[in-house]
């Protein structure tokens, strides 16, 4: 089971590739912006705190 | 004091609601205009040849109903929210259910009843044979009241919200497929000869009708609290 | 000892506690995704009829559980929010739509990538991709209505109702669809084969525990956030460790 | 008789008033003051049910609010800044909804009665869009002469009022609160009621 063999999947790399491609990439981009939004309140909170002092 | 009864209180809603609407005919007439523009728009779009027309018009139909009742139901309490009527309403010693259900069958004698009353003539324009026309009819008879009221809990949701319209549409369309399906499904089993399939469909579409109206009075006066709040 | 759930109801609690499982669901998902497509792709054999393409469904079907099951949890945790008024639950509805929305789409874009080899068609009127497709529609209502009101409180209440109305109906829709489907089409189209080899069921087993795992975390990475926005006012947020640093 | 318990108020996360009490007895009148933003329209809309309070509990004759829901619509009326009246409606036609929606059956001859007394002879049929602001407003108050609400909430009634329209809300109001009905309200206008003594509830 070499690796090209494994890409080309049977003649059906292109769809098997593309779904888990794509459903991952989308896994990612959600844990980034999960991420980038609790940083991003995180920032809003110590602005606020700090003007309310 | 003698509280009016449930029905006289229903009665008074209603007639209400149909006399502002009388007082400004245009809007009832925009609804109706709005659903034969939409209507007339398909032939010219996909051509006219005829057996392919015939296969569409109830698809066609029920989607410009659809749409149609969308429209106008941004305004059913938009108006009484604007100038205080419906916190007055609200107010009302009687159950909130029985006034939303009022201004229900208002919308719907507006905007839904015509829609059923003219169909048959845009029916002669994709030349629908007339059993499948008294099919149509029948289906948009059950089924327009059903998107009144499902429409109505979208509007008491968006109440007051910016692009209310639009935003009422993409809550409430979803909720209305099962409606199009079994309203177009019946007219696909006449014309198909499968009349068990036909009265299914509409047997289908009646309870839809009948679960309507004892469900989404209710859920819409809770939608009016927290909208009002 | 009686664990007093009350106690993680409350915000605050449940804030630190959130944020101490998230590793404990987060990695197990990764591994777990891990194993699951390894079995999935080096152990479940050729399918005779479907040969490599069938191995999607080790994705496609979890993410179709994944999407039906979130909303009805986001909508159980809505009307909790609405009955009891207890603000957390509202903020669990609101935290979990994005996920699931994201998961019926990604059963929609496997499935639409499966049926091109199967079916020949990139989309296929059937009756679960089609249901799939308005229940996405559904997850856009809740997340547009919640999105435009301003008022917080007032976007948990209304959003929670249209989701109950929506899970009412979500039955509803999936029988019409099933039912304008059999009108229209005849026969529906079997999605999995017809015996699967147990290696199949077992990689499509641990990818859909993977699946939930991944949904946990990232529902309770979103809740947190949602909990230090609404809660920004109240002393324990300016504690917090990490606001202070 | 109107009982208000610990009564907490917020807009969004801005606490407008807490732990207010008080009680209105039958044929009391109480003035609700503090300046613009402090809380006074919320707490009458709170007594309406409109708003849900943060903490503390409104009991009317000893039961919660919320249990007695239309029964305690039943004894309320509430005006607020809005008219209340359909623009398109005539006079008559805006009075027999809204005492419909109260619960009273009045006929057209009632009807025309009622408006006549609040000063609007002869303009009873007319659209009330064709009507001066102050003439409208007096079509909103001719739900005063209603007389079966027990608990009147006033938000600002004197508001857009010429003097005699004024003149005629003072006797209205003495002549509720003659029959033991109680009044709560807002103004930035004086407003005396002759021999009563005007309770005063300050909120900032």
């Amino acid at each position: 089971m070499n690796w090209a063999e494994f890409f080309y999947m049977g003649g059906r790399g292109v769809y098997v590739w593309g779904a888990y491609g794509v459903t991952f990439l989308v896994f990612a981009i959600e844990i980034a912006l999960v991420r980038h939004k609790r940083s991003l309140t995180l920032r809003q909170v110590r602005e606020l705190r700090e003007a309310g002092e | 004091m003698n509280t009016l009864s449930v029905w006289q209180l229903l009665v008074l809603v209603v007639r209400r609601d149909l006399l502002l609407a009388m007082r400004r005919r245009a809007d009832v007439f925009t609804t109706l205009i709005f659903f034969v523009m939409v209507v007339s728009l398909f032939p010219l779009g996909v051509g006219s040849e005829m057996e392919l027309l015939r296969k569409m018009a109830p698809g066609v139909l029920w989607v410009a109903a659809l749409l149609a009742s969308m429209l106008s139901l941004g305004r059913l309490f938009s108006a009484d929210y604007v100038d205080g009527t419906l916190e007055q309403m609200m107010l009302a010693p009687q159950s909130l259910s029985i006034l939303v259900l009022g201004k229900m069958i208002a919308h719907w004698m507006v905007s839904g009843l015509p829609l059923v009353l003219i169909a048959p003539v845009l029916g002669i324009q994709f030349d629908l044979s007339v059993p499948a026309q008294g099919v149509l009819v029948l289906g948009l008879l059950l089924g327009t009241p059903v998107l009144s009221m499902i429409g109505g809990i979208g509007a008491a949701l968006t109440l007051g919200l910016r692009g209310g319209g639009v935003l009422l549409s993409l809550l409430v369309l979803p909720l209305c497929i099962p409606v199009l399906i079994f309203g177009t499904g019946a007219v696909y089993a006449i014309s198909a000869g499968l009349n068990e399939a036909m009265v299914s469909n509409l047997a289908l579409l009646a309870a839809m009708l009948m679960f309507s109206l004892v469900l989404t009075p209710w859920v819409s006066a809770q939608a009016l609290r927290i909208s009002m709040e | 000892m009686a664990i007093n759930w009350f106690k993680y109801s409350a915000p605050s609690t449940f804030y630190g506690l959130a944020g101490k499982l998230i590793p404990w669901f987060a990695l197990p998902a990764a591994v777990l995704f891990v194993i699951g497509l390894y079995i999935g792709f080096f152990i479940a054999p050729t399918d005779a009829v479907q040969g490599e393409a069938y191995r999607i469904i080790f994705i496609h079907v979890p993410a179709s559980i994944l999407s039906m099951f979130l909303y009805l949890i986001m909508a159980g945790y809505a009307a909790l929010g609405l009955i009891f008024n207890t603000r957390l639950s509202s903020m669990m509805a609101s935290a979990i739509a994005p996920t699931g929305a994201l998961f019926a789409f990604i059963s929609l874009w496997t499935g639409a990538l499966w049926g091109k080899p199967m079916w020949g068609a990139w989309w296929v009127w059937d009756a679960r991709l089609t249901s799939e497709l308005i229940l996405l529609f559904l997850y856009f209502g809740f997340i547009s209505l919640h999105a435009s009101i301003d008022d917080p409180r007032r976007a948990d209440r209304a959003a929670a109702l249209l989701a109950v109305v929506g899970s009412v109906n979500v039955p509803i829709i999936y029988f019409s669809v099933k039912w304008w489907n059999t009108l229209h089409q005849g026969s529906t189209i079997k999605f999995t084969g017809t015996s699967m080899h147990v290696a199949m069921q077992q990689a499509m087993f641990i990818t859909l525990v993977a699946c939930w795992l991944y949904a946990i975390a990232v529902a309770l990475t979103r809740v947190r956030s949602i909990i230090l926005e609404r809660e920004r006012h109240t002393k324990w947020v300016a504690d917090l460790a990490e606001v202070k640093a | 008789m109107l009982e208000v318990s610990h009564l907490a108020c917020s807009r969004g996360d801005h606490r407008l008033f807490s732990d207010l009490s008080f009680v209105l007895e039958s044929g009391q009148i109480m003035q609700v003051q503090g300046e613009n933003g402090s809380g006074k329209t919320s707490l009458l809309r709170t007594l309406c049910g409109f708003l849900s309070p943060e903490s503390g509990k409104i009991l009317w004759d000893g039961t919660d609010m919320r249990e007695l829901a239309e029964d305690y619509f039943a004894n309320l009326l509430y005006l607020g800044h809005h008219n209340a009246i359909k623009d398109e409606l005539s006079g008559v036609e805006n009075l027999r909804i809204s005492a419909g929606l109260a619960g009273i059956a009045l006929d057209d001859k009632q009807a025309v009665a009622a408006l006549r007394r609040m000063g609007l002879k002869g303009r009873e049929r007319l659209p009330t869009k064709v009507l001066s602001q102050g003439q409208r407003r007096r079509v909103a108050l001719v739900r005063l002469l209603l007389g079966n609400a027990k608990l009147w909430v006033l938000d600002e009634p004197l508001a857009a009022l010429d003097v005699g329209a004024v003149e005629l809300v003072q006797t209205l109001i003495a002549e509720h609160l003659a029959r033991q009905g109680m009044v709560i309200f807002t103004t930035h206008q004086p407003l005396e009621i002759a021999g009563m003594e005007m309770r005063r509830l300050s909120l900032s």
